[in-house]
């Protein structure tokens, strides 16, 4: 399991994580830092279900719903966020099992998941908007500032706290996908994705399993969701919820490397860190240029570093423990059910 | 030592806002920093730091953190969209920095918000809303035959921040004026269709219709209300995508003509002759430099000139006024040298006076004495038609018969 | 242990098994014979749960497992083969075993899988080795793998789809050992279809024959290879050898 | 016909084939065999130029093979049934049969083909609209020969035909390689089965790890001792 | 109730109409991705981008240089044609191998990179082609011409396309290509030809679906969002691969959106319309003409 070495090296890393803000004040790093922590959170969970092959480009409905739902119950009805974040919780893993289920007891995979969670996310976007009443629509919401206990409404002023919180969060996040990666579900999930009878045949319960993850990866969204929202005490349809998000979500994933448990950090940190440098750099003299930047390292990254920039890096570290992926065999036998 | 401000400007270059009219401003707003820059103010040296928002709201935060914080600006000024301007202003003020809005005409930026150190010489959403409505009130004798309570009115909006305010002005000026609401009903800019949108409308039959949009919104409705055969009285548009003539004439051709627009008064437009007379030349020079920067335009769209005049109050009456009175260019004197401001009307190239709502009103940091005047394109021109006291000439209403919207 | 009645599976408007009845006894081997295409891969999915019959019942050690999902059917005790390998390749030797005995156990404890692991490694001649790439594994060796993957699911019934097919004759000879050792030791009763007679006459108990989806003779060896409906449809020429090898299993077992 | 000289083939790192030699005469029936892993199916990969030989030559009635592209190679009248029999599942077993014909030289003879097919495998007519993934592993047999053979070719490669086939269809595949090399076409073929194998072909090559053990006339080999102790198990 | 009764008007048929010609437009979208997506399981994500650099073609033909409309058409299909076999010559030839996942993610870049082209080259603003076709007027429903010609266009080319895939040699090969790349080879098929002639046909369709388009639509960088996720669920829906289907089922969605659309806020309709394609994944996962199993 972990070895010495490796349990040191993050516990050293850990600890300058956490003394970071104290030594270094600089407000807008630090902003970027927290956002880019809160993202990490976020593509780590997205990767516990994609890394799986179970592409979800649903994962920006989940967040949305943890968000607003977090925000509407705290402007609306007064509820906390320390209530108001689990409910939020609890109604995007809700809804994961409702779509889910059918998903996987009719053995919808691949294109046809995608493209499921994809009107997924398209729904909760559309929903959003369309109560425009309760929501704010396309305006965007904003948490009401609390005139009581900063504590109790979750609102801090500090970026330290905030950085802190995120954090925490991140480290959450990470031990999960350590957890289920050391776990027997772990290869449950890696059998299903290559084969869902055969998994059958050996005993896993396809849809439960499958369910399991799902539901673990729509609850930590929606935790993101929700610590997003308090922390930049703003939400907008199309910056937490929809297609475009979830998109976000699965690109820096792979950048970064889907099969490692860094590697959605790594992802958050390259594109976050990629797209401010780059629109920055450019600023306003050369309009539309960043993207333009963006979008061809993009489509370089995934032509020459398939595993994303991690996995790469550590597969050139140590080639000995290679397991190939099947996809990547020349000659794939192709095995035909029921012959 | 060198005295500068260093100010922080923020305007969509990129997205859907852009083109919408953000862009305008933002060339209006540079033309005047670049004048300033040339001379300085009471002895400080002006540097503009310019960036780019990108139609995205969390972008437009990113941006003007990165500018308080990062490349240490003493104000951020700017701001196009009201979905920007609700969460950034609630971000300088948190973190007691000076911002000067030049458009985000949105009432929500304010309303019971308290600021302290945010302002906006510009008028409110509402405002506009409530100024077609009365428009509408007072011809619809005159023009429509009607009594007011037979007048079918349907008010369509964009679901922006931008467009939800301005019909509440609607609503609350229809109600006023007692007139029968068939429809009221908001959309998202982004909407691929509105076939159905213009099927309701039809079925609504309204005498007058009060819309608030984007682009290509406006066009796409447009397009689609004369492809389906929507017939009405009267169009009543508010500003942001009816503010940018070029782009309806673009998508309309003829049918741009007879189109009504609330909008602050454009600087090219505004009565010369009841203005502070330092006011004129300065006009010349934004048209000037406008016209190297966009050659042959037709009609210059209004939103240059608000991005023009709104950034030049603050360069020309509130700047000095800190150094000199204040001490300087830190938020503290910003904000007590923009309380002071107090310019008659007259005093700016859009016409209106400037005098900030204090601490204490609900809507504190607004100006109290801006407004919008309606204008009508007739044949590639703008002319004002409301109020009575800025009319150029009496307005075409309702659309002649012949006309492809016409209902007569 | 196994009662099978008036099974069917239809595909759209053509029916792949029809009204099949059969039954299985604690402690057999039970051959499965047909031509191609005659319905046995498909009375194994049905069997396993990977399809849903369209009419008919399974009753296995008292209960009716028919149209139960996979897993509950694996926990129940029926273990099987795939007729082309189906090795999770992103997973080592190892995992793939340990996989089958954790979930194919109802998910008792790690412990118990790796052991499970290990025995049915051993069983099928595999390397216990923790970290060996399915990867090197070549045709018969996925044909083993397979085997422990079932084995490991601590089945009371075994079902083997053609495990041969593509083995040269040392191996098939290793392989037909193997199933009798797996019977003869573990007490696991065993269905197995395969079309090399010669070895599969060798040592099942008895021989069940389909054709077209429907059951056409069962019986002894020896007898059925007799049928000449059977020879007809199935053996052809190879009769004669088939018929040598059900007479010599014969002979062994009585001697 | 066809002739390999000093052909050295493998998959990235991973040789699998070491200097070997092998002549088909046109007419000839010829037969590889060897244990699992020995080499046999990557030797008719380099044949028809699903893989190209790292060293050695390969001509075809003359024509450079290594040098033709894969797709051409088909132009030269070779035909290969693949291991595992490859067909298309989610196409009809008529459209299977069509892409066998898809060369522009077998277009124009497509009808014709197709008939000849259907004569040899009655089977396939009965079933020419069923999705050729769902069909029996028998069925897709035949499915994969007679779609090797509407490319009108001058030598067949068989890959393992008759693995998992019912004893009578082994025959009937049998018989039919008989047939078809009666017909004058020329085949070159893979089989585990040994001594059936060995009573269709006039000539066999015994391969093991990537080298050319042996070789022969049928009768030798079914003599040879290298063949009986490696293989036939006795 | 009388309220309810009184949506069953003159306008009810007219956003029925309105939903069908709707339909022609998402039927013409999905035309070409269908060929790509559902045939040879390619996945262009950035489809729609394709489509919008059409219209800009379209756009800057026929406005600024004046070409005539009947000119600029086919110059734009063949344009779009080139730009499809670039796209898959250099961004997913190299990706084949990889899981499809990539392809999405690469594409996803180039949409990027569209996207921002478009922005630096022709800017932010909104382009109109100008060309106001005249509008049918039946009592008191109208139609217009431009919505008409994409309905009919759809049709033609899913006849021709449908006849294309399964007529021809190079049709089968298409449909054959995505289900075992290698062994195409031995039927004597050159895969580098096949796909780069079926990203050449799907950029193509594209390219006509990007005429018909810019006479409804105006131009901008970000038209492409509006329509690409919808063609996709439409292609899926249809079954992928099946064109009868995916032409099928680009009304039914359309219905939807617009009757939809007509009772309540425009957003629910689309909420209904995705809701009703999740349902539908769940009942024909095979796509709405796929026999049941
Ligand atoms: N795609 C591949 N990548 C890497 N190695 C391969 C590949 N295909 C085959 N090999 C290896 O090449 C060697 C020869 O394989 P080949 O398939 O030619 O054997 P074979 O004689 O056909 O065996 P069988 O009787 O099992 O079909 C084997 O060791 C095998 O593991
Ligand atoms: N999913 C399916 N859809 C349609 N037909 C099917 C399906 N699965 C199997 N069949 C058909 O059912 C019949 C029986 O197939 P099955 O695979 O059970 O045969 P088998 O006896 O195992 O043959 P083999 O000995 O070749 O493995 C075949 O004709 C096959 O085409
Ligand atoms: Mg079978
Ligand atoms: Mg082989």
């Amino acid at each position: 399991m972990m070895g010495q070495g490796r349990l040191a090296a993050w516990g050293i890393g850990l600890a300058a994580l956490v003394a970071l803000p104290f030594v270094y004040r600089d407000p807008y790093h630090l902003h970027i830092l927290v956002l880019i922590l809160i993202w990490s959170f976020a593509y780590t969970s997205w990767s516990m279900m994609g890394r799986f092959g179970l592409v979800s480009l649903g994962h920006g409905g989940f967040m949305g719903i943890g968000a607003y739902v977090t925000a509407l119950l705290w402007n609306h009805l007064g509820v906390s966020p320390w209530i108001g974040i689990p409910v939020s919780m609890v109604a995007a893993g809700a809804l994961a099992l409702i779509v889910g289920y059918p998903c996987f007891r009719f053995r919808i995979t691949g294109h046809y998941f995608v493209l499921v969670t994809l009107a997924l996310s398209g729904i909760v976007l559309q929903v959003i908007t369309a109560t425009r009443d309760y929501t704010g629509g396309s305006l965007g919401y904003t948490p009401n500032r609390t005139s009581g206990n900063k504590l109790l409404a979750l609102q801090f002023d500090d970026k330290i706290t905030w950085y802190l919180i995120a954090l925490g969060v991140w480290l959450f996040g990470i031990v999960v996908w350590h957890w289920v990666d050391r776990s027997m579900s772990r290869y449950a999930l890696e059998a299903i994705s290559e084969d869902e009878d055969a998994a059958a045949a050996a005993g896993v319960d396809v849809t439960a399993e499958k369910l399991k993850i799902t539901l673990l990866s729509a609850l930590m969204t929606a935790l993101a969701g929700a610590i997003y929202c308090q922390y930049q005490m703003f939400i907008t349809p199309d910056t937490v919820s929809g297609i475009a998000v979830s998109l976000q979500m699965v690109f820096a994933a792979i950048v970064g490397g889907l099969f490692v448990s860094l590697g959605p950090t790594f992802g958050a940190v390259i594109t976050i860190l990629l797209a401010e440098t780059l629109r920055i750099g450019f600023g306003t003299k050369a309009v539309g240029w960043d993207n333009l930047v963006y979008g061809v390292l993009l489509v370089l990254f995934i032509i020459f570093l398939p595993k994303g920039i991690l996995g790469s890096v550590l597969d050139r570290l140590k080639p000995q423990r290679k397991v190939p992926r099947a996809h990547e065999q020349e000659a794939v036998q192709i095995a035909r059910p029921g012959t | 030592q060198d005295k500068k401000i260093k100010i922080g400007v923020v305007f969509d270059l990129t997205g859907p806002l852009a083109g919408g009219g953000s862009e305008l401003g933002y060339i209006g707003a540079k033309i005047i920093l670049d004048h300033f820059a040339k001379t300085g103010v009471e002895g400080y040296k002006i540097e503009a730091v310019y960036a780019d928002a990108q139609s995205k709201p969390d972008i437009a935060i990113n941006e003007s953190v990165r500018l308080l914080e990062q490349e240490k600006v003493d104000m951020v000024l700017g701001f196009f969209s009201s979905a920007q301007c609700v969460p950034v202003a609630a971000r300088v003020e948190q973190l007691k920095k000076f911002m000067w809005m030049t458009t985000c005409i949105s009432s929500a930026v304010f309303n019971e918000k308290g600021y302290k150190y945010v302002f906006r010489p510009q008028a409110s959403g509402d405002q506009f809303g409530m100024m077609t409505m009365d428009f509408i009130a007072q011809n619809a004798k005159a023009k429509f035959d009607k009594e007011p309570r037979d007048l079918r009115v349907a008010i369509i909006h964009e679901d922006g921040a931008y467009g939800v305010d301005v019909s509440k002005g609607n609503e609350a000026g229809a109600k006023k004026a007692g007139f029968n609401v068939v429809m009221k009903e908001g959309y998202s800019a982004t909407a691929p269709d509105l076939s159905a949108l213009v099927t309701k409308l039809k079925r609504a039959k309204p005498d007058v219709i009060f819309h608030t949009g984007y682009n290509p919104d406006i066009t796409l409705l447009l397009r689609q209300a004369r492809e389906q055969g929507l017939k009405f009285g009267a169009l009543m548009g508010h500003g942001a995508g009816y503010g940018v003539y070029e782009k309806l004439k673009e998508g309309m051709g003829a049918d741009a003509t007879y189109i009504f627009n609330a909008d602050p008064i454009s600087i090219w437009l505004a009565n010369q002759k009841t203005m502070d007379p330092k006011l004129p030349p300065v006009i010349k020079m934004v048209g000037e430099e406008f016209d190297k920067i966009r050659p042959g335009v037709a009609i210059r769209s209004a939103h240059v000139g608000i991005g023009a005049s709104n950034t030049y109050v603050f360069m020309a009456d509130v700047l000095p006024r800190a150094i000199k009175k204040y001490g300087g260019v830190d938020p503290e004197a910003l904000r007590k040298a923009a309380l002071d401001t107090d310019i008659p009307e007259g005093g700016t190239m859009l016409g209106f006076g400037v005098k900030f709502y204090g601490e204490g009103s609900p809507m504190a940091g607004q100006n109290e004495r801006s407004f919008p005047v309606v204008i009508q394109y007739i044949d590639d021109k703008s002319s004002v038609v409301w109020p009575k006291s800025q009319a150029q000439r009496e307005a075409v209403l309702p659309l002649p018969k012949g006309t492809t919207y016409s209902n007569q | 242990m196994l009662e099978v009645s008036g099974l069917v599976k239809r595909f759209g408007g053509f029916t792949a098994v029809n009204n099949v009845s059969f039954r299985v006894d604690q402690g057999e081997i039970l051959g499965l014979i047909g031509p191609n295409g005659s319905g046995k891969s498909t009375i194994f999915n049905m069997l396993s749960g990977t399809l849903a019959p369209t009419s008919g019942s399974i009753v296995f050690g008292g209960s009716e497992i028919a149209g139960l999902a996979p897993h509950r059917i694996i926990n129940s005790g029926v273990g099987r083969t795939f007729q082309i390998p189906r090795p999770f390749r992103r997973l080592t030797i190892f995992e793939n075993v340990a996989l089958a005995g954790f979930y194919g156990q109802g998910r008792h404890s790690r412990a118990r899988a790796e052991e499970a692991a290990e025995r049915s490694l051993a069983m099928v001649g595999l390397p216990t080795d923790r970290h060996a790439s399915v990867d090197g594994l070549g045709a018969a060796g996925l044909k083993k793998l397979e085997l422990a993957k079932a084995l490991a699911t601590a089945p009371k019934l075994l079902l083997a789809d053609e495990s041969l097919g593509g083995l040269d004759e040392t191996e098939m000879d290793q392989a037909a050992d193997m199933l009798r050792n797996i019977r003869d030791e573990l007490g696991i009763t065993i269905i197995w279809v395969e079309h090399i007679m010669g070895v599969l006459m060798r040592v099942v108990d008895r021989v069940m024959v389909l054709d077209h989806g429907e059951k056409i003779s069962e019986g002894l060896p020896s007898a059925v290879a007799g049928d000449p409906r059977v020879i007809e449809v199935y053996l052809g020429t190879d009769a004669e050898t088939t018929q040598a090898a059900a007479a010599e299993a014969r002979r062994r077992a009585g001697g | 016909m066809l002739e390999l000289r000093a052909v050295n083939a493998g998959y990235g790192t991973f040789q699998a084939l070491f200097d070997v030699n092998l002549d088909v005469k046109a007419g000839e029936a010829v037969g590889v065999i060897g244990p699992n892993g020995a080499g046999k199916t990557t030797l008719m990969r380099v044949i028809s130029g699903l893989i190209r030989p790292s060293r050695g030559s390969i001509r075809m009635e003359g024509t450079d093979v290594v040098a033709t592209p894969p797709h051409k190679i088909v132009s030269l009248g070779i035909a290969h049934v693949p291991e595992n029999r490859r067909l298309f599942p989610q196409l009809s077993v008529d459209d299977n049969l069509k892409m066998g014909a898809f060369m522009k030289e077998a277009r124009s003879h497509y009808a014709d083909r197709l008939e000849v097919v259907f004569d040899l495998f009655p089977r396939l007519k009965e079933r020419r609209h069923q999705m050729a993934g769902t069909m029996s592993g028998g069925e897709q047999q035949m499915c994969a020969i007679g779609r090797a053979l509407m490319s009108n070719p001058k030598l067949l490669l068989l890959d393992e035909p008759s693995a998992g086939l019912a004893p009578v269809v082994v025959q009937q595949v049998f018989e039919l390689v008989k047939r078809i090399r009666a017909s004058g076409l020329t085949v070159l073929i893979v089989e585990q089965n040994v001594q059936q194998v060995l009573k269709v072909v006039d000539r066999a090559y015994l391969i093991e790890a990537g080298t050319i053990r042996a070789s022969g006339t049928s009768a030798e080999m079914l003599a040879s001792d290298t063949v009986k102790e490696a293989y036939l198990g006795v | 109730m009388q309220a309810f009764l009184d949506i069953f008007d003159i306008y009810l048929l007219e956003a029925v109409i309105n939903g069908i010609l709707l339909g022609g437009v998402l039927a013409l979208l999905a035309l070409g991705l269908n060929l790509i997506f559902g045939v040879i399981d390619v996945t262009w994500i950035c489809y729609a981008e394709l489509v919008m650099i059409g219209m800009y073609a379209m756009y800057f033909m026929v406005q600024y240089y004046g070409v005539s409309y009947f000119v600029a058409a086919p110059l734009t299909i063949l344009l779009v044609a080139i730009l499809g076999a670039a796209l898959h010559y250099l961004v997913i030839a190299p990706l084949l191998t990889a899981p499809p996942i990539n392809q999405l993610l690469a594409t996803g870049g180039v949409l990027f990179v569209l996207q921002s082209f478009a922005t630096v080259a022709f800017g932010i603003d909104f382009r109109n082609l100008g060309i106001r076709l005249p509008v049918l007027a039946l009592g008191d429903m109208n139609f217009s011409y431009a919505r008409l010609l994409s309905f009919l266009a759809a049709l033609v080319g899913m006849v021709a396309v449908y006849l294309f895939m399964t007529r021809t040699f190079t049709g089968t090969a298409i449909r054959a290509i995505s289900q075992d790349r290698q062994i195409m080879a031995l039927m004597g098929v050159d895969t580098k030809r096949i796909y780069l002639i079926t990203s050449a046909i799907g950029g193509g369709l594209a390219g006509l679906a990007a005429c018909l388009l810019v006479l409804q639509y105006d131009v901008h960088p970000f038209v492409g969002l509006s329509f690409g996720p919808i063609t996709f669920l439409i292609c899926v829906l249809g079954g992928l691969g099946n064109f009868i289907g995916g032409f099928i089922a680009a009304f039914v969605f359309a219905e939807i959106i617009s009757l939809g659309g007509l009772f309540s806020d425009l957003e629910w309709g689309y909420v209904l319309a995705f809701a009703f394609f999740i349902v539908m994944m769940f009942i024909r996962p095979a796509g709405l003409l796929a026999r049941r199993r």
